[in-house]
């Protein structure tokens, strides 16, 4: 992707970081950036982002990201949009109605990374069991069955109103 | 021997034809109405009519007993479905009960059945044919089309939704 | 008079169905023969894949991430070894590259051909499957002559592959390309030229390119819709660049599109096996990368074209030697996606045909 | 002959036709997994017996053996019921076949007629068990079933009315021995004999495919397509019942083949001194064979497909050929 591009977007969007590192451009939207700057690179003729080729989360400990990897067929350029939510309040816009393909990635990131996805048409758990608690791929999650942890997620599955049907396992 | 087999047959016809009437499964009715129909069957067999028989399972039991059976299993709500009773006004019920009941008594009591058995026709099919289509043109052209415009008006009142 | 009302019945297709790939489980609503809503339900073949590679030194990890997709093993390994040498810039040996090359054609035609087989039984008819389960064997044979291992090779490095071919590989895939072409030949003498399955295939399912875009929709499909694209050609990786061939590409993005678009990549695989077999170059077959490789700190993003899409693996390194965070983008996983709307007002029979043609495997949906 | 003896005949001979019968369908069990595995590039059964012919025996052995499950939500009455309105019927079949010009229990003056008679309670057979097992793929199977049988049944009947112009009768006996007068005669050799399929050649067409799509065989065997509906309309039959239905479906494809031979070509005629009752199985299994092959070969149709076709393409043809027969026949 050229810096022109890369200059048009920064322009259009102060708050939004750029890194320039890696072998592809990123961008770190601000939570409130996200959805407007994913619709812009949708939208604009010479970005024409048709492409969402990956959504998905990662736990950095002090924060989620949510990655998205963004590829125009048209123009042939790569981008990746980042978006930090804290594990608190992890809630973020949804990019569904931009790429109906974020539908399923989406729904994975909310079952593996508990990332709630605000405006998803159906965010239910896609992988793992529908009781299951708390969101397993986050680095806090113990590998063996730790039932404290396991009561700590409770606020969290009820929040959701998921069933609560792990209690009984942590007894027996 | 064959006076067994009528008795037989009969018992049946009436015991079926009273269970169409009397269960409330509807699936079930349905069927105790096949066997009614397979009975009768046998009853035309036993008087040498073979060709009436044969035409009795080829239409009835086989074709028009799956057409119903279609019909009850696709727009009912599903199979556990019951006949109920609600909403029949008896009186009138007993009435028409009663009527049909006397017209099929006058029927029946004032015909001179014939009690020998008729003889076997030797071909069936072309004497058939030939009363059908000399002596009886009339009655069978009127059929048919009774029975086309039946068709025609079921189109219609299927199409109108 | 009383609208009289069909009745809808909801019919679960699967996760145990004799015709369902692997564990997919399709909550169906029927309203008679033609499908109102389906819902996929998927996590039965869950294995936490990304979450144990955390756990995993990166020359584990790629033991695992065959059993992703476990039909096409190699595409995997690729995706993931492209990712680490992304990230720590190495270069690959051209033999190693030449070998990785061979062997992914050879897997995909294994692919493809399994999928002949499986359509073939979708749509009733018993044979296929062992015209297509017969090549299988030969390539696995090829396979196992490679790597040691016929369905789950763990052959790749990074920075290379495990060992040098024998001989006998070379010979044995040479043969195997001579005869292919035979092979080919019957397939469509059997199934695609067969009326029945035209008339069973044709526009069932046709898919709009802009949409397919939209919803995620990636190889073989996408081409059957009319767009032409791979990244073999569009945006070559390792070295396809050096090699001639075409991109079939769909008219009518319906179900017999997509079939016969298998049948034409496998032809264009031989064609890149044979170019690679005779150009395959001597030298060493792994970079100088030690087996438990320390990528550094960052990120990186690699996709490749597997046979049922783009495949892709998205790595962050905190610069140990277990990746902190690996994302497998598996085709299938967005396809399964992508049924609910492709099957909305389709007969039964032609939604069996569309999963058998979207080319489904479990083990990379659930990784 | 006294009354007695008379009976004591008939169940002889009608004992000596199932006997026949399930003989022929223990051979087309076996030839049916031998000749698919050669087009599959196996070989099918090898272990039981020397290679594999005791195989349709152990088959049965193994399903009797197995557990009888009855669905607890089922119909009870119905579900044991159903398999023994498709068996019968099927058995009832063979006894007007003509195996040859004296081995038949009852030559019927009305024999084809008989047939499809019988043949129509079969598709009862079929909803009922689809309907009774309370489950959605016997529900849909039997649904499909039932509605492809019906649908057929009329080409399947229109389609040889031809025949039964051009012999007059409806007795199989006399259909064949109408065909055993030479059509084309060089001096005292016959070169082609009267078989029905050089006078009636668009008829046997179409009443082929009327009679595969009726027996459900492929490509038409809708209802238990199994990529679709697991078995179709027996999916929650088990054991016995299961081998009931089993058994009255292959005998179905075996009176159609039969039939075709029956009615087409020639029956038990043939030449040589090899005896009419080996021509009739030769030629029958030749039929078999081709029915066989189809199923190795051939796609499934798919319903609506099926449906289209029988009602707006086979009906048709079959009137149209019911009507071109008239008038080639007053026209001669």
């Amino acid at each position: 992707m050229n810096p022109e591009l890369v200059d048009k977007i920064t322009r259009k969007f102060p708050d939004v970081a750029h890194d320039i590192s890696l072998d592809y451009n990123v961008f770190f939207a601000p939570k409130d950036d996200y959805l407007r700057l994913a619709e812009f690179l949708k939208s604009e003729p010479d970005l024409a982002f048709d492409h969402c080729s990956d959504l998905c989360g990662v736990d950095y400990l002090d924060y989620l990201e949510v990655v998205c990897h963004l590829y125009s067929y048209k123009l042939g350029h790569h981008l990746c949009l980042k978006a930090r939510v804290t594990r608190e309040e992890p809630e973020i816009g949804s990019l569904t109605s931009l790429w109906s393909t974020c539908n399923f990635h989406e729904r994975e990131a909310w079952d593996l990374y508990g990332i709630v996805f605000t405006g998803h048409p159906d965010l239910r758990r896609i992988l793992s069991d529908d009781d299951q608690p708390g969101h397993p791929y986050r680095k806090d999650v113990p590998l063996e069955n730790d039932e404290e942890w396991l009561l700590r997620d409770e606020k969290t599955a009820e929040d959701y109103g998921l069933p609560l049907g792990w209690e009984r396992s942590a007894d027996a | 021997m064959s006076a067994v087999l009528f008795y037989i047959l009969s018992a049946m016809l009436i015991l079926f034809s009273l269970k169409v009437v009397t269960t409330k499964n509807l699936f079930h009715s349905v069927m105790a109405a096949f066997a009614v129909l397979l009975s009768t069957a046998g009853i035309f067999f036993l008087l040498n009519a073979e060709f009436l028989g044969i035409v009795e399972i080829l239409v009835y039991a086989g074709a028009v007993t799956i057409l119903v059976l279609f019909v009850v299993m696709l727009t009912t709500a599903g199979p556990q479905y019951r006949i109920t009773w609600e909403g029949t006004p008896k009186m009138w019920t007993v009435i028409f009960a009663v009527l049909f009941g006397g017209m099929l008594g006058f029927v029946v009591l004032s015909i001179d059945w014939p009690t020998a058995r008729p003889a076997a026709l030797t071909d069936v099919t072309r004497t058939l044919a030939m009363r059908l289509f000399t002596e009886y043109l009339l009655p069978f052209e009127v059929a048919s089309i009774l029975l086309l415009a039946a068709l025609v008006g079921a189109i219609v009142l299927a199409r109108r939704d | 008079m009383p609208k009289l009302k069909t009745e809808e019945i909801q019919v679960n297709f699967g996760p145990q169905h004799p015709s369902m790939h692997g564990v997919l489980y399709l909550k169906v609503t029927l309203d008679g023969e033609v499908i109102t809503a389906a819902d996929p339900v998927i996590g039965y073949l869950h294995r936490s894949m990304e979450k144990i590679f955390e756990n995993r030194t990166y020359a584990q990890c790629i033991a695992i991430i065959d059993r992703a997709d476990y039909m096409s093993a190699y595409f995997n390994e690729m995706a993931f070894v492209s990712a680490v040498e992304k990230l720590m810039e190495v270069d690959v040996p051209l033999r190693a590259e030449y070998l990785r090359v061979i062997l992914m054609e050879l897997n995909r035609i294994q692919n493809h051909a399994l999928l002949y087989g499986t359509l073939g039984m979708d749509l009733g008819a018993v044979t296929p499957v062992f015209y297509g389960q017969r090549e299988r064997e030969k390539i696995f044979d090829l396979f196992e002559l490679a790597a040691g291992y016929r369905m789950h090779p763990n052959y790749f490095r990074v920075g290379g592959v495990k060992e040098d071919v024998p001989e006998e590989f070379l010979t044995g895939t040479a043969k195997f390309c001579d005869n292919f072409a035979g092979w080919l030949e019957e397939y469509n003498t059997l199934l695609t030229g067969n009326e029945i399955f035209r008339v069973r295939t044709r526009g069932v399912g046709k898919i709009d390119p802009t949409w397919a875009i939209n919803a995620g929709i990636t190889g073989p499909l996408l081409r059957a819709s009319g767009f032409k694209w791979d990244l073999r050609k569009n945006d070559p990786y390792s070295i396809y660049d050096q090699f001639d061939f075409e991109v079939p590409v769909g008219t009518q993005g319906d179900a017999f599109d997509a079939f016969w678009i298998r049948m034409a990549e496998m032809e264009q695989s031989l064609r890149i096996v044979k170019q690679a077999l005779s150009k395959l170059p001597d030298g060493p077959i792994k970079a100088k990368v030690p087996l438990n490789v320390r990528p550094p700190k960052g990120e990186a993003y690699a996709r490749i074209e597997s046979p049922r899409g783009e495949s892709a693996v998205y790595i962050v390194s905190d610069g140990s030697n277990k990746p902190y965070r690996v994302k497998v983008r598996a085709p299938s996983f967005l396809h399964i996606g992508c049924l609910p709307d492709m099957l909305r007002g389709q007969l039964v029979a032609d939604a069996i045909a569309l999963v058998g043609v979207v080319d489904i495997v479990m083990g990379e949906v659930d990784r | 002959m006294d009354s007695g003896a008379i009976i004591g005949m008939i169940t002889l001979k009608g004992v000596l036709a199932l006997a026949i019968g399930i003989v022929n369908i223990v051979i087309f069990i076996y030839m049916e997994r031998k000749v698919i595995a050669d087009m599959q590039v196996r070989f099918g059964p090898m272990r039981v017996g020397p290679h594999g012919t005791l195989q349709p025996i152990a088959d049965v052995i193994k399903l009797l053996a197995k557990e009888d499950i009855v669905p607890a939500a089922a119909d009870r009455l119905l579900f044991i019921l159903a398999p023994f309105i498709a068996f019968v019927p099927a058995f009832m079949l063979y006894l007007t076949i003509p195996i040859s010009e004296n081995l038949v229990v009852a030559d019927l003056p009305l024999g084809i007629f008989y047939l499809f008679g019988i043949l129509t309670v079969v598709p009862v057979s079929v909803l009922i068990a689809g309907w009774s097992s309370h489950s959605k793929y016997a529900l849909l199977g039997g649904l499909r079933g039932a509605a492809q049988q019906i649908s057929y049944e009329i080409p399947l009947l229109a389609s040889i009315l031809g025949v039964i112009m051009l012999t007059g009768s409806f007795s199989l006996v006399d259909i064949v021995k109408a065909q055993q007068v030479p059509l084309i005669k060089l001096g005292a050799f016959t070169i082609l004999p009267r078989w029905f399929i050089f006078l009636q050649p668009f008829g046997f067409l179409f009443y082929f495919t009327a009679a595969l799509a009726d027996t459900q065989r492929t490509p038409f065997d809708m209802p238990e397509a199994e990529s679709e509906l697991v078995q179709g309309y027996n999916t929650e039959y088990s054991s016995i019942k299961f081998a009931l239905f089993f058994l009255g479906e292959y005998s179905n494809a075996l009176i159609i083949s039969a039939l075709s031979v029956i009615i087409f070509f020639g029956g038990w005629s043939g030449f040589g001194p090899i005896p009419g009752v080996v021509w009739f199985f030769l030629k029958t299994y030749v039929f078999v064979y081709f029915i066989i092959w189809l199923r190795s070969t051939l796609p499934r149709i798919r319903i609506d497909q099926l449906m289209d076709m029988g009602w707006k393409i086979l009906l048709p043809l079959t009137l149209v050929n019911i009507i071109v027969t008239g008038f080639l026949m007053i026209g001669r």
